[in-house]
């Protein structure tokens, strides 16, 4: 059984390498982050697949990482939002030239 | 039986985790890659921490494994939104 | 097959680092650098360093990335971005290959480990990690704990004084009820439990004050990004004392031990147990809030520019 | 090759790589980014070098856990010195390294 464990995890490594392909490709921002969401994905699934080797420790790890796997994309949206603090989803759009922020509503 | 099932689920996983990645790869938009993407996200891990209930001991492992799954569904769901807003905005702005 | 696992995580390990540093933009290069993160996590679990893994997991894929993209956002708003590649550098290049090449030789040239079959002395504490951060190496955790409060100084001392008094980073905002606020609002509580328990099983499991204290940090930071909770303006005082409260305690403790006659910053065995757990809790909380500053950054009242 | 070699190596190389990056790149986030690569190259070679004893040392990795912290708070020392730097001279790379590479 461990033998198949590691086969497959073994082939999600193979898979991540897709992924890593995507993030060098891009060729936007958003690519370069789907790819890196991917890896995380395929991160937690190489660590459950290794608590039978690596008990309870392979878990909390992994759950660790799915438990922060949306944080580096919450910091790309705002990286990427008008004034760096946005939400993508807000409808009034701060003014098109990147001049600073009109006023903020706190949210 | 167990070994079966696990062997099962967790191969079937790792076909979503390459479809994903072969979509990811070859799509031609962001938005079609993302739909690759959030198969990978939830099938594949889905699949890969259905197959492994049956190979840990104890019922903690196994609510951390459920755990496990809950979390990455919600930041996929999460990620894909605002990946997609993201990219909207890039696009007509 | 566990070899050829080990052999993979490796060369995917070693391809973004390389990725990481020759790739043309910055924004390729940070990303990069999270998925490193990301790897490193998984090659700590496969070394046996649960306590380790947990800390980079929290960190190097979580608190870095987002203190790398966040900076990213800030400079493009402030500098034409001039993302003219660095040439290749063929001495540096060659100077760094010899570097690696050294290092390689040093593994192979290190005498074997001598194989002593020695047990921990008690510390109180199950955990050996956690028993040499705070006990037999206290010194070096209490240190430690200074030097993140000292950067926090140093990273304040370049607020403008214009802003002196604001909320910390940039003032963030949100769609009421959208999804990032949805994100907000689900996460944070389950993940405050996690770092809790990480926290509470130091003791026993791997976990301990930072491997919980980084995951309380990120969990805080995803907080303040989304909108739940506005960070506190620079100048509050009862922040103030949730950053010094790990290094009193320890302070505290240690103080204890040399009047108890046992020495400074030496935990006595009975109590050790005990007064780990209190420091750790301290540590904990100490070392979170200091995180999630350094990454928010000094406040940058965008209203004044 | 042992497993244990195999990190021992990847992590040397990560060293090796980050300087490289830190010496070639001009971009002085990208050089933060290099420098971090550096730290992490030497937190595995020195874990690995840890593990050989069989079980894992717990020594190296109290170390290492804080010395992980220890590079973030780093780390984001250096990122507020940039931040400044470019709020002041509107550049993102160093004034002598303007010019030539």
């Amino acid at each position: 059984m461990t033998v198949w464990l590691s086969f497959v995890a073994l082939g999600v490594l193979a898979s991540l390498a897709g992924a890593l392909l995507r993030v060098w490709k891009g060729p936007g921002p958003a690519d370069r982050m789907m790819g890196a969401q991917l890896v995380g994905t395929g991160g937690v699934a190489v660590l459950v697949l290794l608590a039978p080797v690596h008990g309870r420790g392979a878990l909390d790890v992994a759950l660790t990482l799915a438990l922060l796997a949306a944080l580096a994309a919450v910091g790309f949206v705002k990286a990427t939002s008008a004034d760096g603090a946005g939400d993508p989803e807000e409808d009034e759009t701060p003014s098109p030239d990147r001049g600073p922020a009109g006023e903020t509503s706190d949210g | 039986m167990a070994d079966i099932a696990t062997i099962a689920f967790t191969g079937l996983g790792l076909c979503f985790f390459i479809a994903g990645t072969i979509g990811l790869l070859r799509f031609p938009d962001v938005f079609t890659r993302l739909h690759a993407l959030t198969k990978a996200d939830n099938l594949g891990l889905g699949f890969i921490t259905l197959g492994m209930l049956f190979q840990v001991e104890g019922w903690r492992e196994m609510a951390l494994l459920v755990l496990i799954w809950a979390l990455t569904l919600l930041a996929a769901g999460t990620v894909s939104q605002l990946i997609a807003r993201a990219a909207l905005k890039d696009r007509s702005g | 097959m566990t070899w050829a696992f080990d052999a993979a995580l490796c060369a995917l390990i070693l391809g973004v680092a390389f990725a990481t540093v020759l790739g043309r933009g910055v924004f390729r290069s940070i990303v990069f650098f999270i998925v490193y993160g990301l790897l490193m996590a998984v090659a700590w679990v496969r070394l046996d360093a649960v306590d380790v893994a947990l800390a980079e997991a929290a960190i190097g894929a979580g608190l870095t990335g987002v203190l790398f993209l966040t900076t990213f956002g800030r400079l493009a708003r402030n500098v034409s971005d001039d993302a003219a590649p660095g040439r290749f550098h063929l001495p540096a290049a060659l100077a760094c290959g010899g570097l690696t090449g050294a290092l390689a030789w040093a593994w192979f040239a290190m005498p074997a480990p001598v194989r002593r079959e020695w047990e921990l002395p008690p510390a109180g504490v199950e955990n050996p990690v956690t028993a040499v951060l705070l006990n037999f190496r206290a010194w070096d955790t209490l240190l430690e704990s200074i030097v993140l409060l000292a950067a926090l100084i140093g990273l304040w001392m370049m607020a403008r004084d214009g802003d002196w008094g604001d909320r910390l980073g940039l003032p963030q905002h949100v769609r009421p009820g959208g999804v990032m606020a949805g994100f907000g609002r689900l996460l944070p509580p389950v993940g405050f439990l996690v770092g809790v328990y990480l926290v509470y099983v130091g003791a026993d499991q791997p976990g301990g004050a930072f491997q919980g204290g980084t995951v309380l940090a990120a969990v805080g930071l995803v907080a303040a990004l989304a909108g739940l909770v506005r960070p506190p303006r620079i100048a509050a005082h009862r922040w103030r004392v949730a950053l010094v409260a790990g290094p009193s305690v320890f302070l505290v403790a240690g103080l204890a031990g040399a009047v108890l006659g046992a020495g400074f910053l030496t935990l006595p065995e009975p109590v050790a147990g005990t007064a780990i757990f209190v420091i750790e809790v301290g540590l904990a909380i100490s070392i979170a809030v200091t995180l999630v500053f350094l990454v928010l950054g000094p406040p940058e009242g965008e209203r004044r520019e | 090759m042992s497993a244990l070699t195999l990190y021992a190596l990847t992590g040397s190389a990560a060293i090796g790589i980050g300087f490289y990056g830190l010496i070639a790149a001009r971009h002085l986030l990208r050089r933060i980014v290099a420098f971090n690569l550096i730290g992490s190259g030497l937190f595995l070679f020195f874990g690995a070098t840890g593990a050989r004893g069989g079980a894992a040392d717990p020594v190296p990795q109290a170390l290492i856990i804080t010395g992980i912290v220890v590079a973030l708070s780093a780390s984001a020392l250096a990122v507020g010195l940039l931040v400044a730097h470019a709020r002041v001279a509107g550049r993102v790379v160093l004034p002598e390294e303007e010019d030539g590479g």
